[in-house]
């Protein structure tokens, strides 16, 4: 069951009008101007005990990814592809809107946004993640942990798995007598294809936010979440809250989206130190 | 990836053009103990769709002052789909819940139902790919068949991408070998999308390229759902068709 | 844990005295007689990915039974025997009083009733659901969706159940090499014995009707199901509500249940098209 | 299906007559922190059964403003059973825990314990056949401990066919290899059937001739549970017996 | 989560200095001496079908203990050793404190008390439960069922769970063309180094008591759990209330529970017919 | 067990000496939206502990009239151990999420919050031995942060036998291969131990021994939370240190 329950009361019509009237002569609250970003901060190889983590803070929202390699089976009709999934928990001590217990809907829409926007674009090569055909591949684990809510967690989770994905490595094995075993101080990288990134903006009446806050989450008419790849191809779509969403408006985010994914790319690059 | 799915002669896989929809059909009032109902069928999909309340929030510390909540379940039938579907919730069905539900609620007038709830139930029979947004498009028609208050009725459909092609309506052989898969729901008098998703890969222009064949057909649909509504509230001139 | 929430206030033993003065005179509140069935439909083949489904509607209620089959290992036990389960669930839509989430008690009553009724009476074939003897059998899933709840889900389930058993077909394996393969084309139907139903009788003091709508079941003193085969053998009883059972109204049960289940099985005969 | 349940001379596995009732030992007042409770051995199965109450209802929202809710979980130990059971409850028992509360709620006078609660605890420590039965049996002394007013103290027996012969009493191997078990519960003094199932194949002079059976052996049983009674109620003549 | 809800108010204060007082004579609120343990009775092999059992009596406190051997693979870094697992259950007949419903804290913590005890005395030689090395070992499952709860559930289940190791049978297997079969009629006993015992004190103010009362358990400033293996080593410790415990009190009770082990000790091997 | 955990100079598989801790560092205030908050590494162990409240209780029912309560989750992340933990809450989790409550609450002023609860979360971000002294360490200072009075700041570590030899601040691989682990939380003030928990072998001497060693090191955990407090609090004249 999916329950409503967002309070819209008169305060929100006084936040909207005072946050659309910044907007107007290209404010925000936070003093960004509307396409901005706020400052992002990456750092990798966090947790050892994990094959591949990132720190990423994108303003006071901090994301912890950590990734897990272990060898499972393929799926039947994948016989020769490793298998990846995406786990996010709402930590309670990242919002007092977060409660302990199993993922709600906010946790779950969030790992598999997560999941389409890597998924989609192909961006893990999960063909060369065979061990031996049918029997053997790579599972890798993506658990992303949402440490700080400010707003705007699918991006910085995005950036944070895809950093932990890109500067990870995994165990290297070879086939001895009909059973696997890791190869002593080998490892590799994991093939990537693209860094895919995504871009969440947000709809206040006619303005068109990126990386909102709560608050103008809070006022907005609908929230967007786009998915790009490196050569500014769509990989996933997620309108993540209600409202109306005029076409021409989303037509707008999709170009917006382009160049902040851009952007986002530069930082992520530099993080990973690849930049 | 070597399924072929359009043809030599533009066609697809099930002899359709690129921009045909599947044949769809609609009735409204199909169950008995619902407050509204509907049943929709795309192809081989198959859903129906139920609506109870207003009625009285449950458990009691969820309820608004100031308005009601909606409640959304999207749910498929074990045997709905090719592989069996383990009992209980899946996480996609949940995540399909929130977007559907949060699509609904755009149009719904809550502030109507201050300390009430509206149960949307949305079950899937067969899902042969568009069972989000036939889902939606039967939830409309149950919530007018309630006489829920809307600003409008939501109709949806799906675009994708198979072999480089774009393509409205996609079945469920596209969806699994195609590039891309892009429901997306409108609110068609108020002109503005209250769903979208994107699974797959689309470039800027084939977005917005799917976006105006999915508005297009979301004018049929709408038309259909009216006539759909029509049928059970027409008073019938003297015994005349069902 | 069960727990007992009927509510029998002064509203119910009015309308009890109402359907009891009706039934003096053999008349039921919705005009049928004390021994009738409501109008039973049986549409099957519904469900096209299923291998057998079958829409059943008895009077206003409604079930759907949509049967997959897969490939498993049978129980150390019998390991030559296929293996079945029967699941059924309430739909939120078919009922204000069924609500979403886990089978409750009443859900998982109706699925084990079912199940009695066919298992009990041997109406599959198990013994022929072997492919390779203590490794892989044929494993039948059978799950009942109530889609409008109207009274009297036992015998419409067991109607809708039994009717896609027996309209079900089933691959046929061969095994190549050490593996199971399917014979492309080739399909079998489910071997059965016999037809088995369900009578679902409610008592009214020192009357008994079958087939009882929901109001009559608030009034009843109590509800008994009983399964037969098509030699008139029983193969499951269940008195599914509280209250007095006279053991002499019992035994009246048992011989009403065996002339309604030789019409149910007709019935059912003709819905599947071998009537 | 080779084993033999009925030899050459007509007696049972265990050496019973077909009409022959297993050893059975009751004892009230078994346990310290109930309000009622009952210890109940047939054979080889074993059952503690537990009554808390009345009491307030929690959660409160299930309370009845003019009736009394009894609750009651039927349950066995991991142990209990010949393949151990997994920890939790299994869809069996909260089958049998239904028809369990059903039968001792017919006799039960809930209407004077508005808004409360009462609570059956059925704990089987080892099930050789009849757990159901023997489960009432040992509730219903439980409930007699505890003082709640009743209409009749239910007593119950399982009737069972093996080899094509009625037996009563039947035990485990005899459920597991025969051809059927019809768990009956009976209010003796209003001579009616509380609880009543059948699994497997029984012609309807079977089921009959089974009840009969049946009755009698309640008769007995009902007889031991007065005893029972008795012996925890009853003032000891100088320092006689337990 | 765990939650704290233990009330202390005045009538808990007016206790405590009662309590209090009698100490300060020697004396307890059930005329037991301080560091005196409640009646002890402890039957073994009372369900057949388990292959040990226990029933154990501590004053009013009744605690059955069934234990069941399964045949598994061992875990993969312990390839030549049994494994067993130690579950408890509180039973809501066995005081109106507990739920039914999956374990709570108090019930995990009482599986894992009862697990340490005997785990870290290392009281059952795992090594010797290997069938087959890395493939079959046996498993054997301790399942506590805390029947009636008069305080010091923790002391009662140790006994209850080594008296019916103790007393158990294990069928014995042999590998008959690769495959694991049981010898007809041959069983061997659990192979164990030692008895571990545990003693469960409270502190009340300056005064400690042994096997305490739950009356004394809500007056008391804490309590605590000690485990003892044969040679007075201690296995397992375990502070399982909030309050202070002064370090000197602590060493206080490491010295009276090791005298009252042995009391213990000598009373289980009474009851399982060795002593 | 033929792994050597001291060598033959005495030190450790880490070089340490036996009563050596390792590096430990805390950071208090480090998350933006708790009401306290703290970071602490002990060696390669990770921990945040958050405090949110006090605040109304939720579910309302389990508010008590006359002091508050301590809601309090240890959990870890799933890729913080070596072999990756299943997502939910295991039977360990659950323990010691009850006795670090335990702990705490000893020494929260619970009678000033009547009717409120203070939420406490440790998130095990890697676990290289010591989570649950670590975790008590911050959680305790993220109460001070929150400004919840206590009857004294709480500190832990825990002491461990490898070879034979007691060892302070047992790391992983000490706790798996060697014979003992204690840890162990002292209120420093009211020299009392709050939590307390043996798994392994020690006789009684040791036990003190261990102890002793323990309350040794809590003195400078404690001298360093007084610090990383300071750190945060302290009025920085004119541009210091962060």
């Amino acid at each position: 069951m999916s329950l409503g329950l967002e309070k819209r009361g008169y305060g929100i019509k006084i936040m909207k009008n005072k946050i659309y009237e910044l907007l107007k002569i290209g404010k925000r609250i936070d003093e960004r101007e509307p396409l901005q970003y706020r400052k992002i901060e990456i750092s990798t190889g966090v947790v050892e005990k994990a094959n591949g983590s990132a720190l990423v803070s994108l303003g006071k929202t901090k994301i912890l990814t950590g990734i897990k390699v272990e060898v499972g089976t393929p799926y039947p009709d994948r016989p020769n592809e490793g298998v990846f999934t995406v786990n996010a928990e709402l930590l309670p001590l990242a919002s007092k809107t977060f409660e302990p217990g199993p993922p709600d809907e906010r946790a779950i829409e969030l790992s598999r946004i997560v999941d389409r926007v890597i998924r989609e674009s192909k961006a893990i090569e999960v063909e060369k993640l065979c061990i031996v055909e049918g029997q053997k591949v790579y599972m890798i684990f993506i658990d992303c942990y949402v440490l700080d809510y400010d707003g705007n967690y699918f991006d910085a989770s995005v950036l944070s798995a895809v950093a932990a994905l890109k500067t990870m490595t995994l165990p290297v094995y070879r086939v001895v007598d009909g059973r696997i075993e890791a190869v002593p101080g080998e490892e590799m990288k994991l093939p990537m294809r693209t860094l895919p990134v995504s871009v969440t903006m947000a709809l206040i009446r006619d303005k068109i936010v990126v990386d909102p806050l709560p608050a103008e989450e809070d006022v907005a008419d609908t929230v967007v979440t786009i998915g790009y790849d490196s050569e500014g191809v769509l990989s996933a779509v997620q309108k993540s809250s209600p409202g109306l969403l005029p076409v021409n408006m989303f037509k707008e985010m999709v170009k917006i989206g382009l160049d902040s994914s851009a952007m986002l790319r530069r930082r992520l690059l530099e993080g990973v130190g690849d930049g | 990836m070597k399924i072929r799915l359009i043809n030599e002669n533009g066609l697809r896989v099930d002899g359709r053009r690129p921009d045909e929809m599947r044949r769809m059909r609609m009735e409204v009032g199909v169950l008995e103990k619902t407050d509204g109902s509907a049943y929709v069928e795309l192809g081989g999909t198959r859903i129906y769709a139920g609506v109870i309340g207003p009625r009285e929030v449950h458990p009691k510390h969820l309820e608004l002052p100031d308005k009601g909540v909606i409640n959304c379940r999207y749910h498929m039938a074990s045997f709905s789909v090719d592989e069996r579907k383990p009992l209980g919730m899946t996480r996609r069905e949940i995540e399909l819940s929130k977007v559907i539900r949060e699509a609904l609620e755009t149009v719904v007038f809550l502030e109507e139902f201050p300390r009430m709830m509206i149960d949307i139930f949305v079950e899937v029979i067969q899902a042969d790919g568009g069972t989000r947004t036939a889902g939606i498009t039967a939830a409309s028609l149950a919530l007018a068949d309630a006489g829920i208050p809307m600003a409008d009725m939501i109709a949806a459909i799906a675009v994708g991408k198979v072999d480089g092609v774009l393509v409205l309506d996609i079945n469920e052989e596209e969806d699994k070998y195609g590039e891309a898969d892009m429901p997306v729901a409108i609110a068609p008098h108020l002109n503005s999308i209250v769903l979208l998703q994107l699974n797959g890969r689309m470039t800027p222009e084939e977005v917005d390229k799917g976006l105006e064949m999915a508005q297009k057909a979301v004018q049929k649909i709408h038309q259909m759902q009216i006539e759909a509504l029509k049928r059970k509230y027409r008073v019938e001139p003297e015994g005349l068709e069902t």
